[in-house]
């Protein structure tokens, strides 16, 4: 059964045609990719999944309903996380501030003016800020501000802020750039480990490779604002279209 | 306690410490004598300190946990003193349904303003705050004038209706403003030696009010409701694709914040029943702001210093004229006292402007926490003094880690 | 008709004012980022420059005139200016009616090295600083400078009136077909009219023209490639604040015979100046320009009597009014950029 | 329940009880031993002078507060005396009030009635003030003047010209020497239709704020009984600087006549932009295009400079009065500080004499016995001939000054002349009048 539906997505800015007839489909509990050169329409693609941007044309459906027109709360209410490019977090808070919030937003949903009541009284938001915070091996770092971590540091505790939620989709759009070696295989363990333990779907862009072919069971190869090929990871390697997309040689 | 931890219950308990000892931390100063002049417990002034502290503190939820800066936020003490001044003229001088009805008309003024104006963000909305507050100010001020009092003020008559109070009182003067028959200008004395303490019964009203505002604040700040509006001011964005809809949480802050405003506009005409169209003015809004930058935005005490201090500069300096620098160096030989008074003219006096303008930008360039980080500072210093260890003092004044 | 000429022409007029002070107000704030209070202050001060040299200009040493008396009965001392010594009477009346003008060029290079002390001493220490901050101190500083000018000059206005020829109005009524009397506007309006559209000009020019005004266009898109080129784009945004206090301070000084300088002329300018900013979105050169004209006219329109008729106070509330529907249908302005001032 | 509720302090500032150990705090049940508020029990007595010192009136503020000085000089009896050689009623000698030396604080009104009243809240509470005056607008005056009755505290008004305040925002302890505006209509129409005929048509430019209203309607109606027609009012906002828009469109609408309801920098404002589109210069319905500015000061007239040239106006006093009153007091001030005191100055310093005169005379404090010897006073010798202090309103009936800009100014205080006395009978009106409607004077309030 498919997770995220995608049919003829089109989008435009001003002269530039950023995505033309995209066709998708997402499978539930699988992790699927999506490469493809630089300009490609990647980002885009995603920003139209998350109520950033509203397609032009076409449909995106999500576990059955559409969610064009609902705004980015919506979205994440309905079961899609975000991990972003740059890692997007509340800085001026603690780790575990930011654990928390999303853990509110799983539990009061978009409002709730909660506002005499101390944090230190929600134990249920506490215990489960905690788990997350153990699972993410950041658990001794709690009181720190999160803006004084590393980068690294900064994108686990946002895959983990999206762990909080239980989404059914995690959309994770470059989760290694800028990465060492070690911190990148860290992620890739992490992400395994999300996808094996907790049964969630994600739907990852990335430029490297071995990120790709360490996780991905499908990759979607976009070139030019339009999918090129999709396939499992053994068929795309190899496969001519991706190479001249990638190396722009003709075959 | 109360639901508070320690180091915030110690908080609320110095706050209050302060606030009801204020009379003789005020008065340090014997009577007659030459420093007698920087004496500011008088009840006027101590009111001030409070009422001005309620409003920064509302001031400071919107602007210290949200970041949005709102540069019209006068408008809301002015229309809760308009409401609370109409509740004297037409019900009776007690002050609580005055009260109350200038927190909820400041309360419905503040939801429509702030549901227009928080359609925009940055700049955007410190303008669009600052054009309400400039037209409900240009409005009361001309075409109003029936239901404001125009240029003179709002202001009682003898011929007002009070349907539940008296008209007149037995001398034929308009009677004052009461709490169940306790005037809130009624005080009482206390002479020690040369030293003279007031109490004032408005006074410790306000004062009880303003800690149990600033309780409810300690109470927001510490809540999920306060971590949401510190998130926003953090990443907004990130809020959003976090499933929650930052809207509905600004907007409430905006509403307290504007109740506070109208709390403290109520109770400024229940300590004067008077109220100018001057309180809405732009310059008032940018007090505020001022007030609470200056103490340190987003702490909790930081916006009480602030606005104590400024209505200290505005009541206490601006009296200091040159016949009293004259007799401060009268020691001095003729020539240098002349010397010394024509030094400090310009600063006193006339001239407090000059040295509030001199203070900002000295608070600004060096203290950028405002006299909070000056505390803060200072007490780190003596600490390090203390004991050799390294370890960074905790503040314990701004929201905690 | 001839009421919305006039009404037309009076707009134009006031929007010139409001164009120039929003015009260097958005380009500080374009170039540094900075939120800049102090941007009326500027305008007081190059507005005290010509109040400053027409009082050098009368310097004057007393003279005691036995035929007359003062108020206590002494004989009179009559000042005569030491220019009346030098050249005599009649170019020193020349000179003492030209001050105005002639302010021009004593307020240029004054109010250069002001906006460059301004921008070295105090505004780089806050380019990395929050807007609140920028805001609190330039604020301040507003405030210091005032009273300093209220100090010196006092709190009355002080009257600065321009060269005899320009006293009058032209009738443009007479030259469109009306009546004599319908349409007039005063020369020196017209004056500032004009010079305020060469000013702006100059600036557009400068700006598009220049491999200077270039570089700081592109610095005012992105600071930090321009900064990667190895250009010293700090040194010519000090000098693009220098330009902003001059156009700011120039606008002053044409403005004092149009109404008495005093020393709070800055701050009631102030607020309508960041409308004015925020309506032509901000950091949007033209943008300023363009919103500036629109407020003047729409002013304009909301004074007449019959308007005021019919929407009583509509002349008190039309620029915040205005401002509200403005960023309410357009939620940055006019012209202005995403992201701009939207943290 | 007590009403303390003003402190004692001018006790204990005169030394009396200091030393008197611990008294017992008798906390809102205290017997008080004074009869009124702030009564002076030591040696001296504390007025408070409230005057604007920042905000665009500071200057006016200052010249108040110079007469102020002075007055206190020669209540005590330092100085020439000024105006109490002149004064009609003899019963000040120069040794204080009552015996007791005068001593003042100053405060600073900001030309806000917020700020005034905690400026006046502050002398009362903290300095023990028993008597507040000064001030240079009427919403500043008729705040100030409220909280005074409600304090128990003599208000001497300064500059205040709208009708409200001793009209229907009258109070029992307020009292004005000032004039008002319809005695500007009054005094001015007869002076305008000598000059400019009975035939005109007139055009109103309105501060938007009460002291406005009033003075609109005084004009208008006493300019319309001597035939004048009014064509338009236009309403002119309060923050308003650049009057083009207001003034364009006058010669359009058949006037030939420019009325400025404007003060201080409006007035500055609103004036040079009258004179820069040429209205004087103009010719209208075959007459002389004329503008008239209701009241006039030296401060506005100075910041208005060449402007004012042969523009008809009112004021309260001038210095180049003849009468020996104002000949004294010119002397005296002018010895002072070096320049002639503006009218200002003069109603301000007439107003400390006054109160003190009535304390004298009254022998004591107590601001119900002031009252009473205020009310229904008729003196002479403080510069603007036989003059009443009228019970039913508590405002000063006298002479009314018409005054036009001078053609050649001799100094930069010499800007205004004289140009007719216009006789206290002919400004004089029932206190029950339409213009001056509502409100009541109450009783006299002696606080404690």
């Amino acid at each position: 059964m498919s997770m995220l539906d995608v049919r003829n997505v089109g989008k435009r800015f001003g002269g530039l045609q950023a995505l033309s007839d995209v066709n998708l489909s997402i499978a539930e509990n699988t992790v699927h990719a999506i490469i493809g050169p630089n300009g490609a329409g990647k980002s885009t693609l995603l920003n139209c999944f998350v109520g950033k941007l509203i397609p032009d044309t076409g449909s995106v459906m999500f576990d059955g309903q559409s969610v064009l027109g609902r705004s980015p709360h919506e979205i994440n209410q309905l079961g899609i996380s975000r991990v972003f490019q740059t890692p997007e977090i509340f800085g001026d808070l603690t780790i575990m501030e930011n654990m928390m919030i999303p853990c509110f937003a799983k539990r009061d949903g978009s409002f709730e003016l909660n506002a005499l009541s101390a944090i230190s009284r929600q134990k249920d938001i506490i215990e489960h800020a905690e788990v997350v915070l153990e699972d993410m091996n950041m658990a001794d770092k709690r009181d720190l501000t999160a803006a004084t971590m590393s980068r690294g540091d900064k994108r686990r505790l946002e895959i983990g802020m999206c762990l909080c939620q239980d989404p059914k989709l995690l959309l994770l759009d470059e989760p290694t750039a800028g990465m060492a070696r070690a911190d990148t295989n860290k992620t890739i363990d992490l992400l395994q480990e999300i996808r094996d333990k907790r049964k969630v779907t994600i739907a990852i862009i990335e430029h490297d490779m071995h990120v790709v072919f360490s996780l991905a069971e499908r990759i979607t190869v976009l070139a030019q604002g339009s999918p090129l090929v999709e396939d499992t990871p053994e068929n795309i390697k190899g496969h001519p279209k991706v190479r001249e997309a990638y190396l722009g040689e003709s075959v | 306690m109360f639901g508070l931890t320690k180091t915030d219950f110690n908080l609320l308990l110095i706050i209050a410490i302060l606030v009801l000892l204020a009379p003789f931390l005020l008065n340090p100063f014997p009577e007659g004598s030459k420093l007698a002049q920087f004496n500011g417990g008088y009840p006027d002034l101590m009111q001030r300190f409070v009422i001005f502290g309620i409003f920064a503190i509302g001031f400071n939820i919107l602007f210290g946990l949200t970041g949005y800066l709102s540069f019209g936020h006068a408008a809301f003490l002015g229309v809760g003193s308009y409401s609370a001044v109409w509740m004297f003229k037409l019900l009776s001088m007690n002050i609580i349904p005055a009260i109350l009805l200038a927190v909820i008309v400041a309360g419905i003024f503040a939801l429509v303003i702030g549901y227009v104006s928080l359609r925009r963000s940055g700049i955007y909305f410190s303008i669009l705050t600052l054009a309400f507050a400039q037209m409900s100010f240009a409005l009361a001020y001309s075409v109003l004038t029936p239901i404001t009092g125009g240029e003179t003020g709002l202001q009682l008559a003898l011929d007002d209706p009070r349907v539940l109070g008296i008209q007149v009182t037995e001398q034929g003067n308009i009677p004052v403003p009461s709490l169940f028959g306790l005037e809130m200008r009624s005080s009482a004395e206390l002479a020690l030696g040369p030293w003279l303490f007031t109490f004032n019964v408005g006074y410790y009203v306000c004062a009880l009010i303003m800690m149990a505002s600033f309780y409810l604040a300690i109470r927001i700040f510490r809540s999920p409701f306060g971590m949401m509006l510190r998130a926003i001011k953090s990443n907004q964005q990130r809020l959003n694709y976090t499933g929650l809809n930052s809207r509905p949480y600004t907007l409430a802050a905006f509403v307290i914040s504007g109740m506070y405003a109208g709390l403290a506009g109520g109770l400024m005409a229940s300590m004067d029943p008077l109220a100018g169209a001057e309180r809405m003015f732009w310059t008032a809004s940018g007090e505020v702001v001022l007030m609470t930058i200056l103490g340190g935005a987003g702490t909790l005490i930081g916006p009480v210093l602030g606005a104590g201090m400024i209505k200290y500069m505005e009541n206490i300096i601006s009296k200091i004229n040159s016949a009293i620098l004259h007799e401060w160096f009268y020691w001095l030989p003729a020539g240098l006292e002349d010397f010394m008074v024509a030094v400090v003219y310009p600063f006193i006096g006339k001239g407090w402007h000059l040295t509030l303008g001199i203070i900002f930008m000295a608070v600004v360039i060096f203290l950028p926490g405002g006299l909070v980080e000056g505390g803060q500072r200072l007490l780190n210093l003596i600490r390090r003094r203390k004991s050799s260890s390294a370890e960074p003092a905790k503040d314990n004044l701004t929201p905690p880690a | 008709m001839d009421a919305i000429i006039l009404q037309i022409m009076n707009g134009l007029d006031k929007g010139s004012a409001y164009a120039l002070i929003a015009l260097g107000l958005t380009l500080i704030f374009g170039t540094l980022g900075v939120v800049n209070f102090a941007h009326g202050a500027l305008f007081m001060i190059g507005a005290f420059c010509a109040v400053t040299l027409s009082r050098l200009l009368t310097l004057s040493h007393e003279v005691i005139d036995e035929t007359r008396t003062d108020f206590l009965g002494n004989p009179l001392k009559v000042d005569v200016p030491y220019l009346y010594d030098f050249f005599g009477t009649d170019v020193g009346n020349v000179l003492i009616d030209w001050s105005v003008p002639l302010s021009i060029i004593f307020a240029f290079p004054i109010m250069i090295a002001f906006g460059v002390i301004m921008e070295r001493g105090l505004i780089k220490h806050f380019y990395k600083r929050p807007h609140a901050d920028q805001i609190l101190v330039t604020f301040g500083l507003a405030i210091v400078l005032q009273e300093v000018i209220k100090y010196f000059f006092g709190a009355n206005p002080i009257p600065t009136p321009a060269p005899a020829a320009f006293v009058g109005s032209f009738d443009f009524g007479a030259l469109l077909g009306f009546n004599a009397n319908q349409i007039i506007y005063p020369y020196w309006r017209l004056v500032y009219f004009l010079f305020a559209i060469i000013v702006i000009g100059v600036v557009f020019a400068f700006l598009h023209l220049t491999t200077f005004g270039m570089v700081v266009r592109a610095g005012m898109a992105d600071r930090e490639t321009v900064g990667l080129l190895g250009i010293n784009i700090d040194r010519r945004f000090t000098i693009m604040f220098g330009l902003a206090a001059a156009v700011a301070g120039l606008a002053g000084v044409m403005y004092t015979p149009i109404n008495s300088p005093n020393y709070h002329m800055g701050m009631d300018f102030l607020v309508l100046s960041f409308v004015v900013v925020v309506v032509g979105g901000m950091g949007s050169l033209s943008g300023a320009v363009l919103a500036g004209f629109l407020l003047g006219i729409l002013q304009s329109f909301a004074s007449m009597a019959i308007v005021i008729e019919m929407i009583p106070g509509i002349n008190q509330v039309i620029i915040y009014l205005v401002a509200i529907i403005i960023l309410l249908t357009r939620p940055r302005g006019l012209m202005g950029k995403k992201g701009v001032m939207e943290e | 329940m007590t009403k303390s509720h003003v402190t004692r302090r001018g006790i204990l500032k005169s030394g009396t009880v200091a030393g008197a150990g611990l008294a017992v705090p008798t906390i809102f049940s205290a017997t008080d031993a004074s009869a009124f508020t702030n009564e002076p029990t030591g040696d001296s007595v504390v007025l408070g002078f409230n005057v604007p010192q920042t905000g665009p009136y500071a200057d006016e503020g200052a010249d108040e507060l110079r007469a102020y000085e002075l007055a206190v000089e020669h209540l005590n009896g330092e100085g020439d005396g000024g105006m109490m050689s002149t004064f009609s009623s003899k019963a000040l000698s120069g040794n204080g009030i009552l015996g007791k030396k005068v001593t003042y604080v100053t405060g600073d009104t900001q030309t806000k009635s917020d700020a005034a009243r905690a400026s006046a809240k502050s002398m009362i509470e903290k300095d023990g003030a028993i008597m507040i005056t000064g001030g240079s607008s009427s919403g500043v005056a008729v705040a100030v003047q409220a909280l005074c009755q409600e304090a128990g505290i003599i208000f001497m008004a300064g500059l205040t010209h709208s009708n409200d305040t001793t009209g229907k925002d009258k109070r029992a302890n307020g009292f004005r020497h000032f004039f008002n505006s319809y005695m500007s209509g009054a005094a001015l129409a007869p002076v305008l239709s000598a000059a400019y005929g009975n035939d005109r048509k007139a055009y109103h430019l309105t501060a938007d704020y009460n002291w406005g209203y009033t003075t609109e309607e005084a004009i208008t109606s006493s300019t319309e009984a001597l035939g004048w027609e009014t064509v338009n009012a236009v309403k002119t906002p309060l923050t308003e600087t650049d009057f083009s828009a207001y003034i364009a469109p006058v010669l359009q609408s058949g006037a030939d006549v420019l009325v400025l309801n404007h003060y201080g920098g409006n007035m500055v404002n609103s004036l040079t932009n009258a004179v820069q589109f040429g209205l004087r210069d103009k010719q209208v319905n075959g007459k002389n295009f004329e503008v008239v500015v209701p009241l006039y000061s030296r401060l506005m007239a100075k910041g208005a400079g060449a402007n004012v040239k042969g523009i008809f106006g009112s004021t309260n006093w001038h210095w180049s009065l003849s009468d020996a009153g104002s000949q004294a007091f010119v002397k005296s001030f002018g010895t002072k500080y070096g320049f002639p005191p503006s009218q200002a100055a003069h109603t301000c310093y007439v107003q400390a004499i006054l109160y003190a005169d009535a304390v004298q005379r009254a022998g004591s404090f107590n601001p119900c016995a002031v009252v009473e010897a205020l009310e229904g006073f008729e003196f002479d010798g403080m510069g603007n001939g036989p003059t009443l202090y009228r019970a039913d309103d508590h405002q000063c009936f006298k002479d009314v000054l018409v005054v036009k800009g001078k053609e050649n100014p001799s100094s930069e205080f010499d800007l205004l002349e004289i140009v007719e006395v216009t006789p206290v009978d002919q400004v004089i009106y029932p206190p029950d009048h339409p213009q001056f409607a509502g409100g009541a004077l109450g009783t006299c309030n002696p606080g404690a």
